[in-house]
């Protein structure tokens, strides 16, 4: 008994001079439940051996290489794309230039079927831009082509605001010496600037592409088949419900999880080496 | 040998304004200029990493004004000495000559050339982050200097080093100077580095030049009310000249008449340098400036003590540590302040 | 044409001097413009007369209502709980700290859909906490608790990482001047703390909104009715196609796009702050 | 009063270790020492904003160990001032007293004399961000001083001015002190900047006290060769004694020997302050301690110049900037160095 009292006293009285923390450590650990125990459920309480049916059923296998090739695609063409522009933004001022970067993050808050219906709006086989891809034979409805740019919209964003991040932590002077050192411009980009923004640049890379594994709502209206794992889901939910659903997301957050892993790793060895 | 014609920039809130410049080929020049004065812009603009809004620079004699920064043969070091932090110190100083496509042989070369003036063979495989402050500063240099620059400017390259490296590599500075013959630019906020290591100082405020001159000029010629302040000549009175006869002026402050050997009938200030003060417990004899005040306060500042005297106006007076030591003072002594006329500088 | 022939040799002259900026500004533009294209398209040229009548359908305008209001419930959860995690993230070491900092992330990178099988396989009617909160009578499963969860689910790593910059913004020495000038932790958190973050904790929230209001994956899963504007948008594109899709999307858009410029503005005004 | 018994804390990468200090009341300590040495984790720990790994600290006969920072009576001004920039001057000096829930006429009162004190009254209702530095360096005084704090510690508070206004802070700083005679623990890196200001120094290397005691015992008698550097004794010889008479003893270094007045005999180093040095044409008689050598190099520092003499080992000279000016040398004049046995201090 006196060892409780004593465990409670010392409690009570850490409590009494950190208040403020314990507070602040109780709300924490709500909302950090909120979001560990449903996925921690979901990965480690579902059924192993369904997991394992679930990875064999050739559907499901299908849809999650298309799902990660889709994905692969539109990181590459987004690092093509978002790295100049986000350079372009860290080291110059235009004019626009706010509206840009504003419009770079509307992706991130417009809803994705509304981005979806927006796509098909522009790239539909019967809208402008759709006609004439259309043309020469490529579709972006029901397509590899549709999933692309669904999931393109959706997820550049992040490795653009990433890369600029990288871009704007090196210093101009570093960029400067270097031109005065006899560098032109590319061999300035590709010599100093690349290689030091590399890290955040591979950081937003993953995150663009794990991004884009996870998306649905934008896909699910260019492209219901051939169908993604987000789609798989969701059809396996409104068609059997949960159970039948359940794994195939166990494996899916599994999938993501892993390239976060990979993209956390970067960014910690990113800041140790500032 | 660098020109400048009425240069004009304009960077985000600093403003040069009609900078006309003349450094001879070889010169050590020192900027000197408190913080924000635009001293940083000044190098970037002759290194040609700003646009001009007005004006021509001419180095050696070519018109470089819309030349790209990477052909101009100008080499600028940072006060951070900005290494590439992603290469080793080998890599780094060798940059200048990889991105000229330079053969092997010769950046061989070079860097033995290079790493033997600074020492640093031992550091050559190092990354910049473990280097110490002056590691780093002889790193920075051998690199900006590989590519046998015409002209070196140089950022402030002792502010980020402690009291001791500072004194060592400013004498590696004048060593590396004089035995490359390298016109210099050398930009600092300390006025007793400038005085130390230039042939010509540029006292620089607030975007425009105020002075230039040879550092005694400057000690003791300051041309305005600024630069003496900036230099600490700390007696700065203001007043007028009332009388002048063959040999001096006479400069009226406050209760004091103080005779000056300058013909300068115009002046609104007389300036006295604190080392030029004479402190006595004494009247003197055969001096015709000399006042009665008492002492107002001691400050001990190790090699010299400011003792500071009142006597309507306030003298200011430096005394080397072993006089001081062999004088009996206290806060309140009486004593007497002295000057030559010739030690009082008219503006 | 003298005119332009010397208009055409200074572009290229200029392309010369400045072909990295040239080729970066190309590739930039594309991005911007696909993202620009299909909004603008949406917003601007869909049938304004539909539009109205679109906002004039109950069943629209309902959704929409419940949407905000589920959102705007969410924001003020995720302030609650987020501001007090991202505080101690920010200012605290403790052990695992990496570990709930990837985890906080994880929501924006996982599918939405699994995100929602996630929720629904711990809030289900059937399952761990649902049956509590069942047994007191509150479902989440089709009612706006199942919204809310979903879409805190999914938004509130946005509100903690916004505060945590912010919080990490403030110099940890105002603290402790105003610790030793007599503050408690409490008055410091109040006085100095909170109102030197608040204008990123604010646009933490104005994004969290915004993403909750355009959740679409995992707002589906647990709660088809009563619906969302996600759902409806998608409803009606399943059902009647992308014509009917259209006016609803673009309302939604211009709701989040609206909440977004106030986001940013917050954001501008806090740079000059700096 | 300030005692700290053992102390020892370990912050990121900075540790202290070992502290034993006692500060007397109202008595005016300079912390010194490089940057890195602990000096503001020192500050901290006193404040409370550090747990300590071990020992004591008592304020005015009070074991504080354990308490809370805003029980302890400390205010900390940091170098930066880290004035609440969001608000005005006026809040930010109150800032003390509103958490105290005082009321708001001795609020008033004390706000009234507080800003008269520094002289701040047209400045109330501006925001930090608008003022200077000088400015801010006052408010954040006041700021601290208004809660009537038994102690007072400054964090490097005049490293962030410029030359002039550090000099007119310091003598504020040392009016502000002797009139409310509140004990101040001020830590620089600045070793002039010590000497001006403390009553004690205590000098702080690598988290360990080095040496404590009043300025001029730090100037004339370090306790070693770390102390000696930091205050730029420039002419410290290592080496050992070898002979010892009744008056001084006789220490040998290179090729030379230098008679020195101290009975250390175990000395390994022997310290000759650079201004104790007398630097003549021809050789001086009756002064034991005489060396020719030929003048190596001439730096001028404004007030003073340095000049180095090649004699093995070599010496530098501090040269009042007059008498350097009457002598005539040019590098590689003969001259000769002497100085007093007395002058020379064995470590």
């Amino acid at each position: 008994m006196a060892v409780i009292s004593k465990i409670i006293h010392s409690v009570c009285s850490w409590l009494g001079r950190h208040r403020l923390l314990a507070v602040f450590s109780i709300l924490s650990l709500l909302i950090v439940l909120f979001i560990f125990i449903p996925l921690a459920k979901l990965i480690l309480f579902s059924d192993k051996s369904e997991l394992w049916q679930a990875l064999l059923d050739p559907s499901v296998m299908q849809s999650i290489l298309l799902t990660l090739y889709a994905a692969l695609i539109t990181a590459a063409i987004g690092f093509l794309l978002g790295v100049p522009l986000a350079y372009l933004l860290a080291r110059n001022n235009f004019p626009l230039k706010g509206v840009v970067e504003g419009l770079i993050d509307l992706p991130i808050v417009v809803p994705h079927t509304a981005a979806g219906i927006a796509l098909l709006f522009v790239f539909g086989r019967n809208f402008l831009l759709g006609k004439w891809f259309n043309a020469i034979g490529i579709s972006f409805v029901d397509s590899l082509a549709g999933i692309v740019i669904a999931m393109l919209f959706v997820s550049v964003p992040f490795l653009i605001n990433s890369a600029k991040d990288g871009f704007r932590k090196i210093d101009v002077r570093l960029e400067n010496v270097a031109r005065t050192l006899g560098a032109s411009p590319w061999q300035v980009f590709y010599r100093v600037t690349f290689p030091l923004a590399w890290r955040s640049i591979l950081a937003g890379t993953l995150m663009m592409w794990a991004r884009g594994i996870s998306e649905f709502g934008a896909v699910v209206i260019l492209t219901y088949y051939p169908m993604v794992t987000s789609t798989l889901i969701y059809e396996r939910f409104a068609t059997y419900g949960l159970t039948q659903s359940v794994p195939v997301a166990a494996i899916l957050v599994i999938i993501c999880a892993f390239i976060f892993i990979g993209f956390r790793f970067v960014l910690q060895r990113d800041r140790k080496h500032d | 040998m660098i020109e400048l014609k009425n240069l004009h920039v304009k960077v985000a809130d600093f403003l040069l304004e009609q900078v006309d410049l003349v450094v001879s080929k070889g010169e050590y020049t020192v900027i000197l200029g408190p913080t924000g004065a635009g001293k940083t812009v000044l190098l970037e603009s002759i290194a040609g990493l700003h646009a001009l809004s007005h004006g021509e620079i001419i180095l050696d004699g070519k018109d470089v004004t819309g030349t790209a920064p990477e052909a101009r043969g100008v080499s600028i070091v940072y006060q951070d000495y900005s290494l590439f932090p992603h290469l080793t110190v080998k890599e780094n100083i060798i940059f200048g000559l990889r991105v000229r496509h330079t053969a092997k042989p010769q950046i061989d070369e070079a860097l033995h050339w290079i790493s033997g003036l600074f020492e640093i063979q031992p550091l050559l495989n190092r990354l910049p982050a473990s280097l110490s402050g002056g590691e780093r500063q002889k790193v920075a240099l051998a690199r900006a200097l590989i590519t046998r620059p015409h002209i070196l400017l140089l950022d402030e390259p002792l502010s980020a080093l402690d009291a001791e490296s500072r004194e060592e590599m400013r004498s590696q500075l004048k060593t590396i100077h004089d035995k490359l013959n390298i016109t210099t630019l050398h930009v600092t906020h300390d006025f007793e580095e400038a005085m130390s290591l230039a042939d010509t100082i540029v006292v620089i405020n607030q975007g425009k030049i105020a002075q230039v001159g040879p550092p005694a000029e400057i000690f003791y010629h300051p041309s305005s009310e600024f630069v003496a302040r900036f230099t600490m000549a700390r007696n700065i009175f203001s007043g007028k000249v009332i009388g002048r006869d063959t040999k001096s002026s006479v400069f009226r402050c406050d209760a004091i008449e103080i005779f000056a050997s300058s013909d300068n009938t115009k002046a609104g200030f007389a300036v006295i340098r604190p080392e030029m003060l004479q402190l006595t417990a004494e009247k003197p004899i055969l001096i015709s400036n000399s006042f009665p005040g008492s002492v107002k306060t001691i400050v001990d500042k190790g090699a010299n003590i400011l003792v500071t005297v009142d006597c309507s106006p306030q003298f200011e007076c430096l005394l080397p540590r072993q006089q001081f030591e062999h004088m009996v003072i206290n806060t309140g002594s009486p004593v007497y302040i002295s000057f030559l006329p010739s030690s009082v500088h008219l503006i």
